[in-house]
């Protein structure tokens, strides 16, 4: 479980995050929602630890992260797609892939497999370059790159931005799929709240760097007031 | 907007005025307008490089007659007067690290010229170029530039510098006793050369022609010259060697500093061309060079051969470097000296002389007459004599063949004969026995 | 067989055999370049400083091949030991900081070595013969140690290049240079890497810098790099710091371009011919001729 | 990154003017009292080094252009103004310096139009390239600039009025020295003034702009081009004058002097005085004259023997040292340092009070 609890994170004098505080339990999706600016992607960034806390705690399983580097969490099985997805395009495919399995120490050839399985478009173009695939498929590979190792949790930063409608729902119902069959905990950091409240089970909602919400995905959803204000949704 | 730049004018007129009112207040405590002599304390100076890429063997020179100055200080100087020697560094000229702070020749040559108290003379100082840039500079000054270290034929010029003074045997002279040389013991074998693009290699070309060989001159891209600045990141002598080897040359002359010398003597060794090198004395101290290769070659000296472990001069030479543990900490009774060693003894001895010779009238102007009046009677380790005289400010003229016996000394010729000359063309060499003057009594 | 002595042959040899060692010590400036964007001035005077200490030990009755092994080995500990020490509080630092401490180094490393083992330079026993091969009466300008020198930095950029290209390590090295963030994100330690990089660059240049001091009597002396670095860092800027087969190539031509003009130019200019190559070069691509990258980010 | 420091300052006019003067004043003393008696030449070269020092620190200081090749502009005014010298028996001085200056602005430009397309490494890497040639280039030009031995003519000849009003007639190395170091000063003053001008101009402005972020540089209409090369025009214009200074102290123009070694060396100052700043290129300016003298003070406290392999270098490891410990700890240079300790010490004042 990753509880985060009275975290604060400053950039200079701008409060980034003030006193946030939520559990988001073990095998389940937890969307955190909010407008631009709403500190989402600094609180993602500050789990592993690429960003510094001011105040306030961070643990998996019990264990607090904040005194870890970036690497040792990922070690510890935190993965994270970063905003922009991140994948290295002057790589190949596999070659991406490759980067991303081994500080686990997984067999690769299996790990490819799988991948290539979930998302058999990767293993079609295995020999290109990052930087010739499309935006779905620069999504998917990012996202197979963290799966490749393994991870308890995996944190995904606007995984629909730039997508197709129909491209994210896809992309929605594969991390669904992901939760549901490895137990995996995740992140979903999420704008298009409407895309995410439909796969999350519980949803944090942030607003100027501190929490407005956290409940079940299903409650948040029907809070009118919450989608009106903060979720820019219109009415049902 | 206006008053930011009036408070810059403020600023800056300040920082004006409070240094040269700090210049111009130090009158008092400046240069005091004496000559560096007292009572009991004659004050000269000399800049060499001690640090950077020049320091590596000549900075033995300047360290060689800082021990004799010491030596005889110790026995209580020269007519009463001790000799406080100022030795500073000017990095051959060139700033660079370990060489920071400007120290170039002009800044330190003023810093001498600044000593409180004023200074006697530059003694000794090295280099050609470096001591041209400040022939002005010291004439202006009134300060006399004596025994340069350097065999350029810029010393010699009574007519606009009057009180500047060479001390060892110019290019021009050495390369007419290496023509004489060739002609005799290498009767009809072709000869070939290559000197450094300056002073150095020009003038010793020109003794070779005329000594009466026939070599042409250094033209632009041939195979005679080199620049300083290529042997540091080429190597420009393996295509000139290759083609002195293909014209059939037996013998080739060689106006090079030491690490050129180390280069051609390998390039030579690479292409297998065994031909009898003679090195000028400026670049052939086997010591510096330290190449197995030299062993053989021929070269010219103005002092007994380095080996020559008998001869009064080496001994106190190595009586007095031996006494200097703070300078020469490695120097035994058993080690060789080096030609720098020699020469820095050489004009600290010439040196020492002068201030015998004036007596009580230790005065700049004297120094300059004494020397072109008595200067040709000092007894010095050199083997032939300071042609010192009104019209000749270049010091010794000639010198002995040697031979380079191995990579720690050198051994004169078969039948070796002292030849002294004038650079002038046709002048002929003329061979005297070698001067061996004994050290006097009031040095040993 | 005539042609292998002939002038042209004999420049294209005397060409390759300095220009492996510019390639060497550019490919060693484009890793640390890479990985860092650091532009090691120290470089040259780290490698003669590693050189001095593992050739000294020659005094101690250790043969060539051994000091060279030290002298390795102390060239991957200095480069750690810089990064670590010197390097690392560089990073995200205005570029002139970087500037100005490796300058400094090289002026620290330079003086010590002068004040440890004095500018007097040390000639180095060289394992291959040095005498050019003889074919027909005629002079090849080739010789052992020549060969020795071209074998051992063709081997050492081949290697390097091996590693990156095609180990995990390679990757993840060529990953922390790329996109630092996202490696850390997948595990990579890549503060390791860096340092691990600096050794690696640092070894290259160590050999590069025993075989200048052992290719001859010139020996080894506190300033024997500075020439071959400048050259060398001209090689790397010609060739582009983002690509090590630029740097190579580069190197290649400018041993050749200044060996030609050494023969066939008036006397002089071929010791700043690499000046205007780089001038020219740059002129025409302001990021290097073999860089890939479109433009410099500003 | 840290702003580098810049001359605006709020306080007084007065104020500020007696402050740096007695600052002024005070560094003068200890310079010509405690560290040596007669200071004249140091001074001369202190007011040259603070010249050459100040153009760098426009063009990286201002424009943020690193240069490695500064010595190649002092060559310029060196062998301009010798070149003068040995063609015109009386020069005028005046005529003299501005033609100097005149003549490395054009170098500056010739540099610099082709150096606006490059960036970072390979700047630095371009005027590296062009401080290396300098020395080859000039010794090339044969019996213009005397080939490697260089130009010699006869030093600055001092009048008879000022000799008499200094009451050192007597003592003509002394009259001399003087002259010399008051002329510095004199120039390096009017220099020092024209640089905080262009500091607080227009120019100077865009030049921080460009420095800053050239993007938004040009948004604001600021035309990078003509900004950079401005900078580098100005910056040769001053090294031009420093090296016109520092030849007429010496009555000679060498190539070798101003090789790469004096150009890392103008770099490392401008660092260790503080970029940017006037009083910081004052400090590198007094910096550079007297490293040797407090380093054979060092040698002479330590008693290492300054013939010893140590001492002969102990300049070099102490100047590499302090160059990567100030880079370090105070990359704002001593300058920044002083500003920061005042600034702290003002702080823990109000805090007591």
């Amino acid at each position: 479980m990753i509880s985060v609890s009275q975290l604060s994170v400053s950039f200079g004098a701008i409060h980034a995050l003030t006193g946030v505080s939520f559990d988001a339990a073990n095998g389940k999706i937890t969307a955190i929602l909010g407008a631009n600016g709403a500190g989402k992607t600094t609180l993602l960034r500050t789990i592993t630890g690429l960003e510094e806390a001011a105040s306030g705690d961070i643990t998996l399983d019990g264990e607090s992260l904040l005194k870890k580097r970036t690497e040792d969490i990922a070690r510890a099985g935190v993965g994270h797609v970063p905003e922009g997805r991140g994948v290295i395009a002057e790589f190949t495919v596999l070659e991406n892939l490759r980067l991303g399995s081994l500080a686990a120490k997984v067999n690769f050839q299996e790990g490819i497999a799988e991948q290539f399985e979930l998302f058999p478009v990767l293993g079609e173009r295995r020999h290109q370059h990052a930087a010739t695939l499309s935006g779905g498929e620069r999504q998917m590979l990012a996202m197979a790159r963290a799966l490749i190792a393994k991870p308890t949790v995996l944190l995904l930063d606007e995984p629909s931005l730039g997508l197709a409608p129909l491209v994210t729902a896809e992309m929605m119902a594969t991390i669904s799929e992901l939760c549901a069959k490895q137990n995996l905990t995740v992140l979903l950091v999420e704008q298009n709240a409407k895309s995410a409240l439909k796969v999350a089970h519980d949803a944090v909602v942030l607003h100027l760097g501190k929490v407005v919400a956290s409940a079940s995905a299903q409650e948040v959803a029907g809070d009118e007031r919450l989608r009106q204000y903060y979720l820019g949704l219109a009415e049902q | 907007m206006r008053t930011i730049i009036r408070k810059s004018v403020a600023a800056a007129v300040a920082a004006s005025t409070a240094l040269g009112v700090g210049g111009i207040s130090a009158v008092s405590a400046g240069a005091s307008g004496s000559d560096g002599v007292t009572n009991n304390q004659i004050t000269i100076g000399a800049t060499v490089p001690l640090s950077g890429i020049a320091s590596a063997g000549y900075s033995d020179v300047a360290k060689a007659a800082n021990a004799v100055f010491k030596y005889v200080n110790a026995k209580g100087g020269v007519n009463g007067r001790k000799i406080n020697f100022i030795i500073k560094d000017d990095c051959y000229g060139v700033p660079g690290f370990g060489c920071t702070g400007t120290p170039n020749t002009v800044t330190q040559t003023n810093a001498l010229l600044n000593t409180p108290g004023g200074i006697f003379a530059t003694v000794g100082s090295l280099g050609t170029d470096t001591q041209d840039s400040v022939r002005n500079l010291l004439k202006s000054s009134g300060v006399p530039q004596l025994f340069v270290n350097s065999g350029s034929k810029d010393w010699d010029n009574p007519g606009t510098y009057p009180s500047l003074f060479g001390w060892q045997t110019d290019y021009v002279a050495e390369g007419k006793i290496f023509a004489n040389y060739i002609k005799t013991n290498f009767k009809g074998k072709k000869v070939g050369f290559i000197g450094q693009d300056d002073d150095f290699g020009r003038n010793g070309l020109l003794g070779l022609q005329r000594g009466g060989l026939s070599i042409p001159n250094m033209g632009t891209g041939d195979s005679l010259g080199y620049n300083v600045g290529d042997i540091i990141f080429s190597d420009p002598f393996v295509s000139k060697l290759t083609q002195l080897k293909n014209d059939g040359v037996k013998v080739v002359v060689l106006d090079t500093i030491p690490q050129a010398t180390k280069k051609v003597l390998d390039d030579a060794k690479k292409l297998k061309f065994a031909a009898q090198f003679i090195i000028s004395g400026v670049g052939s101290d086997p010591q510096t060079v330290n190449n197995k290769n030299e062993v053989g070659a021929l070269s010219m000296t103005f002092f007994a051969a380095t080996g020559d472990t008998k001869n009064s001069w080496n001994k106190w030479t190595s009586k007095v470097l031996l006494a200097d543990k703070a300078d020469f900490p490695k120097f035994k009774s058993s080690t060789i000296l080096t030609g720098n060693m020699q020469y820095g003894a050489g004009w600290a001895v010439t040196f020492l002389q002068l201030v015998k010779a004036m007596g009580s009238n230790v005065t700049q102007a004297n120094a300059v007459s004494t020397l072109e009046t008595q200067g040709s009677t000092f007894a010095t380790p050199a083997i032939t004599k300071l042609a010192y005289s009104a019209s000749n400010h270049q010091g010794l003229m000639g010198g002995i063949m040697v031979t380079v016996k191995s990579t720690t000394s050198t051994t004169p010729v078969k039948n070796a004969k002292v030849y002294t000359t004038t650079d002038a063309d046709g002048t002929p060499l003329v061979a005297k026995t070698p001067v061996n003057a004994p050290v006097p009594a009031w040095l040993s | 067989m005539t042609w292998l002595s002939s002038g042209f042959m004999s420049d294209v040899f005397l060409g390759i055999t300095n220009g492996v060692l510019y390639g060497l010590i550019a490919l060693s400036l484009v890793i640390v370049w890479r990985s860092t964007s650091i532009l090691n001035f120290a470089q040259g005077a780290m490698a003669m400083f590693a050189a001095y200490v593992g050739m000294t030990m020659s005094s101690h009755g250790l043969n060539f091949w051994a000091c060279f092994a030290i002298a390795i080995a102390a060239g991957f500990a200095l480069g750690g030991l810089t990064e670590r020490v010197l390097v690392r509080p560089l990073y995200k630092r205005p570029e002139i900081n970087s500037i100005v401490v490796m300058v400094g180094f090289l002026g620290l490393l330079e003086s010590a070595a002068a004040a440890i083992w004095s500018t007097a330079p040390r000639t180095l026993e060289s394992p291959f013969s040095q005498i050019y091969f003889q074919h027909h009466g005629s002079t090849i300008l080739l010789s052992p140690f020549a060969l020795f020198q071209i074998i051992a930095a063709l081997v050492i950029m081949t290697a390097v290049g091996a590693i990156f290209r095609y180990t995990n390590l390679g990757l993840q090295l060529r990953a922390a240079a790329l996109a630092p963030e996202v490696a850390r994100l997948l595990g990579v330690r890549v503060n390791r890497l860096l340092t691990f990089g600096w050794m690696l660059s640092s070894a290259a240049g160590v050999v590069a810098a025993v075989v200048i001091s052992s290719s001859g009597s010139i020996g080894l002396s506190p300033t024997i790099m500075d020439g071959f670095f400048v050259f060398g860092f001209i090689a790397a800027a010609v060739g582009g710091l983002e690509s090590p087969l630029g740097a190579v190539v580069a190197g290649l031509m400018i041993g050749l371009v200044q060996q030609f003009l050494q023969d066939y130019a008036p006397s002089g200019i071929s010791s700043f011919a690499p000046v205007i190559i780089l001038v020219v070069a740059l002129m025409i691509r302001p990021q290097g001729l073999f860089s890939t990258t479109k433009a410099r980010r500003v | 990154m840290s702003k580098l420091t810049t001359f605006s300052d709020a306080r007084p006019t007065t104020t500020r003017f007696i402050k740096a003067t007695v600052a002024t004043i005070l560094v003068a003393l200890i310079a010509g009292y405690v560290l040596t008696p007669s200071t004249d030449i140091y001074i001369a070269t202190a007011a040259a080094m603070a010249v050459s020092v100040m153009g760098l620190s426009i063009l990286t200081g201002f424009s943020g252009q690193v240069s490695i090749g500064n010595a190649g502009f002092m060559a310029i005014g060196a062998y301009t103004t010798a070149i003068w010298a040995n063609h015109h028996e009386h020069f005028p001085i005046v005529l003299s310096l501005v033609g100097s200056m005149a003549v490395g602005a054009l170098g500056g430009i010739a540099l610099g139009l082709p150096a606006t397309r490059l960036r970072g490494p390979y700047l630095a890497g371009m005027t590296l390239a062009f401080g290396y040639v300098m020395t080859p280039f000039i010794q090339s030009l044969g019996s213009w600039t005397g080939g490697s031995g260089g130009l010699y003519f006869p030093v600055l000849v001092t009048p008879t009025w000022f000799t008499s009003l200094v009451g050192e007639s007597e003592n003509l190395i002394g009259a001399n020295a003087r002259y010399q170091a008051v002329l510095s000063v004199l120039v390096a003053g009017i220099a020092l003034f024209f640089a905080a001008n262009l500091s607080n101009s227009r120019v100077g402005r865009a030049m921080r702009l460009v420095r800053d972020d050239d993007v938004a540089a040009e948004l604001v209409g600021v035309n990078l081009a003509q900004t950079r090369v401005t900078a580098f025009a100005a910056s040769a214009a001053l090294a031009a004058l420093g090296g016109s200074l520092l030849a007429l102290v010496a009555g000679a123009a060498t190539s070798s002097t101003y090789g790469v070694a004096l150009s890392i060396e103008l770099l490392s100052l401008l660092v260790l005085g503080g970029m940017g700043s006037i009083s910081g290129a004052i400090i590198a300016g007094i910096l550079a004259a007297y490293t040797d003298l407090i380093m054979t003070k060092i040698n002479s406290l330590t008693g290492i023997d300054p013939f010893s392999n140590l001492g002969a270098n102990m300049k070099g490891i102490i100047f590499g040292v302090v160059l990567i410990t100030m880079m370090l700890a105070a990359p704002r240079g001593l300058v920044g340092l002083a500003t920061t300790l005042a600034a702290k010490a003002r702080r823990l004042r109000s805090g007591a009070n």
